[in-house]
């Protein structure tokens, strides 16, 4: 992707394959021969009408999608009620990767799930009530690193942009000239050369 | 679980940020498999499913089956695409970095059509790179805005005889300090061979 | 070498441009700068300028020759080629920028540009990036069949397109009336621009005029 | 953009400077510069300015705004506004900090100079935060940065907006559930929601 763009899905954006490799809670409505294998806590053959299962959310927005629909979806717990209240009281104290690394790529998702737009709003909320914190923190230089655990992907991601650019910024306002460096691939690959020569020493 | 192995082709891609893993030639050869295996399901499937129902297909007691069974094949074909997708991304960015000579140790990592898209996309680029105004425009040089004429810079390794635009022919040893023009030492820079001293 | 030379090189510009009148040297670098900026903040590849990039290009290949002839003792030489590497470094780093579009979205580029042709409008891309715009696009494409031999037929061509509602700050050039502003919302509102003021705005909103010149991407 | 960038640009500015030498003309692709004679000002490119203070071959005058006296008034204002003051000149800090940088000796009460106009970028910058963070509240998809310079512009870029951007797209992700499949093209669909503050 292009280095200076927002993060936006596409067909072979890893993010939004990782994102829709999550499970997501789903009921079966018709039977569906030999596919037994689905569900891990039986070895029957067939997989039966009335079966609930978590699947890979890929499978079930396929399998729910259309008119015939194979499969009735149904929110992932972190979207239900009692989790939003959490947000709604404090978006800003919650450990969002512990939700779901991908929160807001899987919320985008599953929100149609359910009628309302509860789930829309709570993204939304949550993004914005966050954003301040995750500022803040893109901006202090020496910010404890592990804090950034606490965020989901998308929001790694607004921190780690925000936190290179303001680092270029300071060093820009600090020193007298940048110094011309080698490329990022370049000192990556010597950097593992050197882990893989450590090995045989 | 279908596709978990095509999954895992993307989460290896997903550890390694801007370095390339090796090619996991065995990996994507169970995934052609177990595409191929669904395929060919599928296309049995679609048959009955065709030929059986009078009324509409859906009503047809495998349809639901067959509608899994071409979900797995898609999810799996976009892992696979994708997996290979941004291994393509990431060479085209060592051409820019590395030169049209790649290190023997990242070449290792490649499948041979990787290698023979680098050099596709190689000759592509040095293509388009030369046919920019009459003498043609070197687009891995000139990478930031010029500061100073002449800077300061140390070899990080005993590169040989590197030959100055004048003519002038310099030894590079390990650890010796140059004072050269910016220009003339911008690429060994972005390869590594030189750091800028400030 | 005298001044005569180098400013003989430089005055003997003679700038054919269709569009307006005459620009001096001074305002195609300016052009060539504002230019740069669209292209290193708009999401989509913007109609090139290579007229003002090969005269710029001519201009330096020009003073540089002439250099070699100005003994390096003279101050002035060196201040000569760091304009050279100047304006060197905008027009590559231009290029670079629409070189790095035209590959990600290379497949709708190819196609966009295709429907200008047959519409009889002007084409975005530079016959030169064209034909590597072309080879890219084939190459990544025979890559995934080469991929899928073990079963063809079974892949679709997926696009990329870029987000044309990247939000971009711009500084407007002339008056302009009635910008509408997509918030994501329903109701959309209607903006109005003053020569010289500075907005963060969607690029949607404000692509023709990015295009047509009487905005710039800042 | 890199800040190296913002730079490249605002050298371009005019600054004046008294040579110690006699010269004709510099023939620059981007417009004449001289003659220079000692000790006549003269107006030339920052880059060049510096360039020709390394080589010890001028003095700089520093700009007008450059001057304790008035810096101190610039930053009350800038303190007891609610917005962003107008700033002497569009690149402000690229031109304290070369010139500072390079010809201290030409400047009286450098080190005051530096603090205070230190002082204006901060107290900017920390405005700068504040508005940002009330954009997003708002969800505001246009904002008005008349007064910013394209260095401070550039400070904000690209957390607020990439922000926006993720704001949008989380906004109008509202494709009808029948005609979604997994993995298509990354076109936004244009429906819209009726959610979120109106700004």
């Amino acid at each position: 992707m292009l280095s200076t763009t927002s993060y936006q899905p596409n067909y072979f954006s890893i993010d939004d394959i990782l994102a829709t490799q999550e499970r997501t809670p789903c009921k079966f409505l018709q039977n569906a021969p030999r596919m037994g294998k689905l569900n891990p806590s039986t070895d029957e053959k067939d997989l039966k009408a009335g079966t609930e299962l978590e699947l890979p959310l890929w499978l079930v927005l396929d399998a729910s999608a259309g008119r015939q629909m194979i499969v009735a979806p149904e929110l992932p717990k972190i979207y239900r009620e009692a989790y939003r209240e959490i947000l709604k009281a404090d978006a800003t104290a919650v450990d969002l990767h512990k939700f779901n690394l991908y929160f807001y790529e899987l919320g985008s998702y599953v929100k149609y799930f359910d009628r309302r737009e509860d789930v829309h709003n709570i993204l939304l909320h949550t993004f914005i009530t966050r954003f301040r914190f995750i500022m803040d923190l893109a901006n202090n230089a020496d910010s404890d690193p592990t804090v950034q655990n606490r965020l989901d992907m998308l929001e790694r991601r607004l921190f780690k942009s925000g936190h290179i650019a303001r680092t270029k910024l300071n060093t820009w306002l600090l020193d007298s000239g940048a110094p011309l460096k080698a490329a990022n691939m370049v000192t990556n690959h010597r950097k593992r050369k050197r882990v893989d020569d450590d090995l045989f020493a | 679980m279908f596709a978990e192995k095509a999954c895992n082709l993307i989460k290896e891609l997903s550890r390694c940020e801007e370095v390339l893993p090796p090619y996991h030639t065995e990996l994507v050869k169970e995934v052609c498999t177990e595409i191929k295996q669904l395929h060919e399901q599928n296309k049995e499937d679609g048959a009955i499913v065709a030929n059986e129902s009078s009324i509409a297909g859906y009503a047809n007691a495998l349809y639901p089956t067959l509608r899994i069974g071409s979900s797995a094949v898609k999810r799996n074909v976009r892992c696979l695409l994708a997996y290979h997708y941004n291994r393509l991304k990431t060479l085209r960015t060592m051409r820019w970095e590395f030169g049209s000579i790649l290190p023997q140790d990242i070449k290792t990592n490649l499948s041979s059509d990787e290698i023979e898209w680098f050099t596709k996309y190689s000759r592509s680029f040095a293509k388009y790179m030369t046919s920019i105004g009459e003498n043609g425009l070197n687009l891995c040089l000139d990478l930031r805005p010029p500061k100073s004429l002449y800077i300061e810079v140390k070899c990080l390794m005993d590169y040989g005889k590197f030959e100055l635009s004048d003519g002038t022919i310099l030894l590079l040893k390990k650890d010796s300090r140059h004072y050269l023009p910016r220009s003339e030492c911008e690429e060994l820079i972005t390869q590594g061979v030189f750091q800028h001293i400030v | 070498m005298d001044e005569i030379d180098i400013e003989s090189a430089i005055n003997d510009v003679d700038i054919d441009n269709d569009e307006e009148v005459q620009l001096s040297l001074p305002e195609i670098i300016q052009l060539m700068e504002e230019n740069w900026l669209n292209e290193k903040f708009s999401p989509e590849v913007l109609p090139n300028r290579m007229d003002i990039v090969e005269l710029l290009l001519d201009q330096i290949t020009t003073l540089e020759n002439n250099l070699k002839k100005l003994s390096n003792a003279d101050f002035k030489k060196g201040l000569y080629q760091m304009e050279v590497d100047r304006i060197r470094f905008l027009i590559s780093s231009y290029l670079r920028k629409r070189l790095e579009k035209i590959e990600t979205y290379s497949t709708v580029i190819l196609e966009q540009e295709k429907s200008r042709v047959q519409q009889g409008s002007e084409t975005y891309l530079s016959q030169n990036e064209l034909e590597f715009a072309q080879e890219y696009d084939q190459s990544i494409r025979e890559h995934f069949e080469s991929i899928m031999r073990f079963c063809p037929g079974i892949t679709e061509t997926q696009l990329i397109n870029p987000n044309l509602h990247t939000m971009v700050f711009l500084k407007s050039k002339e008056d302009i009336e009635g910008i509408v502003i997509d918030d994501g919302n329903d109701e959309n509102d209607l903006i109005d621009l003053n020569k010289g003021s500075q907005v963060l705005i969607s690029y949607k909103s404000v692509n023709n005029f990015v295009k047509s010149g009487n905005v710039h991407l800042i | 953009m890199d800040p190296d960038e913002v730079e490249f640009l605002g050298e371009k500015s005019l600054v004046e400077i008294v040579p110690t030498f006699n010269s004709a003309p510099i023939y620059f692709i981007g417009g004449d510069v001289g003659p220079f004679r000692a000790s006549i000002p003269i107006r030339v490119p920052l880059w060049v300015a510096v360039n020709l203070k390394k080589q010890q071959q001028c003095k700089i005058i520093p700009p007008d705004w450059m001057d304790l006296e008035k810096l101190e008034f610039l930053k009350e204002e800038e303190k007891s506004n609610k917005s962003f003051v107008k700033m002497p000149s569009d690149h402000y800090m690229i031109e304290a900090k070369l010139i500072l940088g390079c010809a201290a000796d030409d400047i009286p009460k450098t080190d005051e100079i530096r603090t205070i106009i230190k002082d204006i970028w901060d107290i900017r910058m920390s405005k700068l935060r504040s508005s940002m963070d009330d954009m997003i509240k708002k969800s505001a998809m246009y904002a008005a940065v008349d007064n910013l310079t394209l260095m401070e512009i550039n400070s904000i870029r690209p957390l607020l907006p990439h922000a926006l951007d993720q704001i949008y797209r989380i906004k109008t992700n509202k494709k009808a559930l029948s005609n979604r499949s997994q993995g298509t093209t990354s076109t936004l669909s244009e429906s819209r929601t009726s959610f979120s503050s109106k700004t």
